[in-house]
């Protein structure tokens, strides 16, 4: 390991969030991406080949070091760590709309779910993984909800680019136009 | 908790869990998809009736959620009843909105699981459980706009309980004439410091005008204020024609 | 690396605090002491042979993987990097209403904004944002509150007297008519 690839190893295990290329640079020094992107691809491959329970991933746009997965049941049947709690449908579900549609309304939320989503949206909020990212045009300028780095980081997602496209999901999903049937003539 | 309310209506049973159910259009399509009916054709007289037994059954007659589509398709029921025009082509489907509702739905409800699947996937890594404190060291210099602070007033004023509420005394703003004269001033540059932009010795109706002016023009994403270092004074910048998206 | 201690790195990893010998018997599923002394020092080893940035420690409670003192600074570094330059949402609301009501006491600005106000106010102070600037006359004269230079500053205003009226701002950013019911949490 070269001292680079050292500093960047101290700093992706001190930091409470994944680390983008451009605060690693402030931590080497102003070292350039190219320079630090040789140096995350030195660790990560230092992780994978000498057989480590640790492994460097792409998170929420930046870069974490994280245990492999197939360790996950040990360590919390020890209970060294507690598995985060699942998020309830409810939740995923103003999540995946918040995720397709930012920046949204809450009204529009609750019309595509065809529920209130006051009380799942103070708690997503307040769980760091929704904040209101502005005001909207409309009557009394609703506010406007968008996902945080945290949602990309909970989720494992790189960015908002790794949702899968909605033409992509299931055949059920066409649009009646595509469909026969008196919906569409 | 699963309950049977087959022949109801219908000759087809079909049995929900209720627990499964995160709103009225999860229920309604878990009916259609169950009984595998064409979403594009919905026996909406069946569907609107089992969508009332299990509301009653489960007791979520108090779920105003629920009622409300229970009403909707009550009325969509009553609308099929109707007799069409003699011709085909003007008659317009009263399902067809819910179905574009429930097909949209049924998308995000897609979305959801994928977004499940992710979670639990990525709960099996864990990071870091021992975080040193952060360092005693003076905070990072802070980066403010004017335009966030406003935003605050406004927040603030709009929780405010109603008799604080201050008088509301019009005052001979020109906000329109102030934007005009922003704009004209970007033709020659791109960048202008925020007294350039109030000019000398402004009342406070013009620097009021011009505040305003500005906020809408970054709200439109037409400038953007910002501050070059921490204890600089408020930029405003011309965004290019296509960053305003 | 053995599987042994590879859980001994996944779960000195994602630990919370230090793991005494017995912790680490427990996830790697009743292993013997000697068995566990073995997997410490293997993996005390590949961190110092590989050169690491971290390293095992024994501390009175047990074992940890620290960052080698040597990198104390990237650690800091990786720290500050995160830290937010942007004030939140609280702190600005608070600012906003010291800045229209000063002096001002902590029981009005509670008052205005409905919420407790007391941490928000110490970290403004501490960041030289708003200061103590006097006492007011009711029940126990309370502390008054106003801004700092370093506000104008921040904001590139030269005086209090270029902030907009209050009873201006909220006309003209919001006509009367359009505004309808409490505001959204």
């Amino acid at each position: 390991m070269n001292r680079l690839t050292q500093l960047l190893e101290a700093a992706l295990f001190s930091a409470a969030h994944p680390l983008s290329v451009d605060d690693l640079r402030v931590v080497a020094d102003g070292a350039s991406r190219e320079e630090v992107g040789e140096a995350i691809s030195s660790l990560r491959a230092h992780y994978d080949d000498g057989g480590h329970a640790v492994e460097l991933i792409e998170v929420a746009e930046g870069f974490q070091v994280v245990t492999r997965p197939t360790f996950a049941e040990a360590v919390a049947d020890a209970q060294i760590v507690r598995r985060p709690r699942k998020l309830s449908r409810a939740a995923l579900e103003t999540l995946a709309v918040v995720a397709y549609r930012q920046p949204v309304s809450r009204a529009e939320i609750e019309e595509i779910r065809g529920v209130s989503v006051e009380g799942v949206l103070r708690s997503l909020i307040e769980r760091g993984m929704l904040d209101v990212v502005g005001r909207g045009d409309g009557l009394g300028r609703p506010l406007l909800y968008g996902t945080t780095p945290l949602f990309l980081e909970l989720l494992g997602l790189r960015s908002l680019d790794e949702l899968p496209r909605l033409d992509e999901l299931s055949v059920a999903l066409r649009p009646p136009s595509e469909r026969s049937g008196p919906a569409e003539p | 908790m699963s309950v049977s309310a087959g022949g109801v209506t219908t000759d087809t049973p079909f049995v929900v869990q209720v627990e499964a159910f995160s709103g009225p259009l999860d229920l309604l399509l878990h009916l259609i998809r169950e009984q595998e009916i064409d979403i594009a054709d919905i026996p909406i007289a069946t569907i609107a009736d089992q969508f009332l037994a299990v509301i009653d059954q489960f007791g979520l007659n108090d779920a105003a959620d629920y009622l409300e589509m229970a009403a909707q398709l009550i009325r969509i029921k009553i609308q099929m009843l109707l007799p069409r025009p003699f011709d085909d082509e003007e008659w317009e489907d009263p399902r067809a909105e819910l179905v574009r509702r429930l097909l949209e739905y049924e998308q995000f409800r897609e979305v959801a699981d994928w977004l499940a699947t992710q979670a639990s996937e990525h709960a099996s890594r864990f990071v870091r459980g021992w975080i040193p404190e952060p360092p005693d060291q003076p905070p990072r210099p802070i980066v403010m706009e004017l335009a966030e602070l406003l935003l605050a007033v406004e927040r603030v004023v709009e929780a405010m309980p109603e008799p604080i509420l201050h008088r509301v005394v019009p005052r001979p703003l020109d906000v329109e004439g102030a934007t005009a004269r922003i704009r004209s001033l970007f033709e020659h540059r791109d960048e202008l410091g925020l007294t350039e932009i109030v000019g000398p010795g402004a009342s406070i109706a013009d620097l009021l005008s011009s505040l305003l002016a500005l906020l809408e023009l970054a709200r439109t994403g037409f400038v953007r204020l910002a501050q070059r270092q921490p204890f600089g004074s408020v930029i405003i910048r011309r965004e290019s024609t296509d960053a305003a998206a």
